[in-house]
């Protein structure tokens, strides 16, 4: 399928002449064949032919090659000619021709006038050419259509080799790790949330330097692994006035949640807290 | 024709390339088809090429359904690192979750909840506590006892912060924060 | 710790098991990030596996993006054969236009279609993409905004080979100035 020439024209030609034209004169009565007997072609056999090319582009190039000319001086006249009565035979199959290939039939017709008509004094006449164009697409062509070509000849997977795998047990031993979170990822949610408490109670928010909630969740923490607590255990002096109002805070807070009991012995002796859970030794008296 | 060595390495290449293990019936039909070959010689060529892979990365063996190439078992843990990627980005509703319990904590599930309006999964909590972000430091003194929960000094660490509250989104309240946006739309759509 | 031989068993699995070609540096933050490796090391080993399987079924081969293990050339047509229902044919209209994106990339559908003389059908490019083998890697500036087209390494992989410029027709780049172009085409042609 790479190559449309041998597969299908050839057999269309049955001719062992390689100069010969195109067998398609025979449209329009007209005789522009060398070889008559070869008139007839079965419409199928045009219709693979139609499909064995490509396009527009690859049709021209095959009428060059089989005129053995060079693309650089492009025989328009006989060219569009040929190209002609391609398109002429495949209207008159009712074939269902593309648009492309009319196109190109108006851009062959074209340059084809531009040529025949008397040129104009000019200095660089050969800037002028008007198939240089034409003549540069068809290189380009060529360098494609080669290009595929030899696409097509390397090794290709599932027609001349295949991947050979193993099976494994070792995913089993795979951890997955776990996802990346970014502080702005988190700062986004933390504002979607404040954005649902806003609305359901209008909260002034206001920026703290120590979390009194963080707080009472370390006191809490540091409760759930001993017992009992030294009420001046609580405190960090090294973080200063700020902090051990916000530790003072968080224990109130905790108090007034139910969540800790705080109790002293006598008057003025040391205040211990502990968690609520913990039952409360009987005598002494609890601070509320 | 096709000699012997040939022979192997088709069997071997078959068996390679196949989705699923392969019956001798299989490869007798398929790839040997055109080749006389019969059961007993096919056996005696997997016998040899279990023998060619004996000492290599991959074996030759056959299981219930046929026969296929596996990995050495030894080398099972050393091999999972080729799967341990990462797992995909976690749900809006886990980082929700995540950072309700950051600022409202010790809060227990309800908590979430009421302000969230959704139900918080059990899965969620299960992993912001695998993941050591969030743990239970307490048990609110109210009927069913629920848990308190609290973020973590790894929380704070895995963000490079030092208290809940250089969170960003702590510094600035809410209302300046939608005021912004709008502002910005405007002149996003003023733009085009 | 690991010995050589143990060493080579592990990069063979890996390259058996894994799902698409691996690279060196895939390997050496993989599978062997727990040991002490380098490249220069990693080749040896690798070689001493190409050498290992020359004369077997499989072979291990360096594509574009990596190591993978295939099976022989000439083994194809019999593999073929049994796995039958899996191997594709390419017109010559999609292998023009995957050969016209190989060689003019980045390159728009209006491109191609210019030098093909034919318009591009919507189905070919669809197929290409679900191949992997191009994929947009940008948009032209020109009114339209058209895509612009790359093949990948997949498609390198596919085809067997390293780079573009391993298929000769292709292997020239095309010139950039048309005027220039023109020009050479002129004095060429003189000369001849």
């Amino acid at each position: 399928m790479d190559n449309p020439e041998p597969t299908t024209v050839e057999a269309v030609e049955q001719g062992p002449s390689e100069q010969q034209s195109l067998p398609l004169g025979f449209v329009r009565g007209e005789p522009v064949l060398e070889r008559p007997e070869d008139l007839y072609i079965p419409p199928e056999a045009l219709e693979i032919m139609l499909e064995a090319f490509s396009g527009p582009m690859d049709l021209l190039l095959y009428l060059i090659r089989r005129q053995k000319m060079d693309i650089l001086d492009l025989p328009i006249l006989q060219i569009t000619r040929q190209y002609m009565e391609y398109v002429e035979l495949m209207r008159e199959l009712k074939l269902e021709l593309a648009a492309d290939y009319l196109v190109m039939a108006a851009m062959l017709a074209e340059i084809k006038s531009r040529l025949l008509l008397p040129k104009a004094p000019s200095e660089d006449e050969e800037e002028l050419d008007p198939r240089a164009e034409l003549i540069r697409r068809l290189q380009a062509y060529e360098v494609v259509r080669e290009g595929a070509r030899q696409l097509d000849d390397q090794p290709q997977q599932y027609r001349d080799y295949f991947v050979a795998s193993a099976a494994t047990d070792a995913r089993t031993w795979a951890e997955q790790a776990p996802p990346d979170v970014s502080l702005a990822e988190l700062s986004l949610a933390l504002s979607r949330v404040m954005q649902l408490v806003n609305v359901q109670a209008h909260h002034q928010i206001k920026r703290e330097a120590l979390s009194t909630r963080e707080r009472m969740s370390r006191i809490l923490e540091k409760l759930s692994q001993c017992a009992r607590l030294d009420f001046v255990e609580l405190f960090d002096l090294s973080e200063g006035k700020a902090g051990v109002v916000v530790s003072f805070l968080a224990i109130l807070e905790l108090n007034k949640e139910g969540l800790l009991v705080l109790t002293q012995a006598e008057a003025y002796s040391g205040i211990y807290i502990s968690a609520k859970s913990e039952v409360s030794q009987p005598g002494e008296a609890t601070l509320r | 024709m096709i000699n012997e060595k040939q022979l192997k390495q088709l069997v071997e290449a078959a068996i390679f390339t196949a989705e699923a293990p392969v019956t001798l019936d299989q490869l007798l039909t398929g790839v040997l088809a055109n080749f006389s070959m019969n059961k007993p010689r096919l056996r005696q060529v997997l016998d040899q090429l279990q023998e060619d892979y004996k000492e290599r990365g991959v074996q030759l063996v056959e299981v219930a359904s046929g026969f296929r190439f596996q990995t050495r078992a030894e080398l099972g843990p050393a091999l999972a690192h080729m799967w341990s990627e990462r797992a995909p980005r976690y749900s809006p509703a886990l980082l929700e979750t995540l950072a309700m319990i950051a600022w409202r904590q010790p809060v227990t599930r309800g908590e979430i909840e009421a302000v969230r309006g959704v139900s918080v999964s059990t899965q969620i909590m299960k992993t912001l506590q695998e993941r050591g972000w969030v743990k239970v430091v307490g048990h609110k003194e109210v009927p069913g006892r629920p848990a308190l929960y609290a973020t973590t000094k790894a929380f704070l660490d895995y963000f490079s912060i030092q208290s809940v509250v250089d969170i960003p989104a702590l510094a600035e309240p809410p209302e300046s924060d939608t005021r912004e946006r709008d502002n910005k739309e405007v002149s996003e759509s003023g733009h085009e």
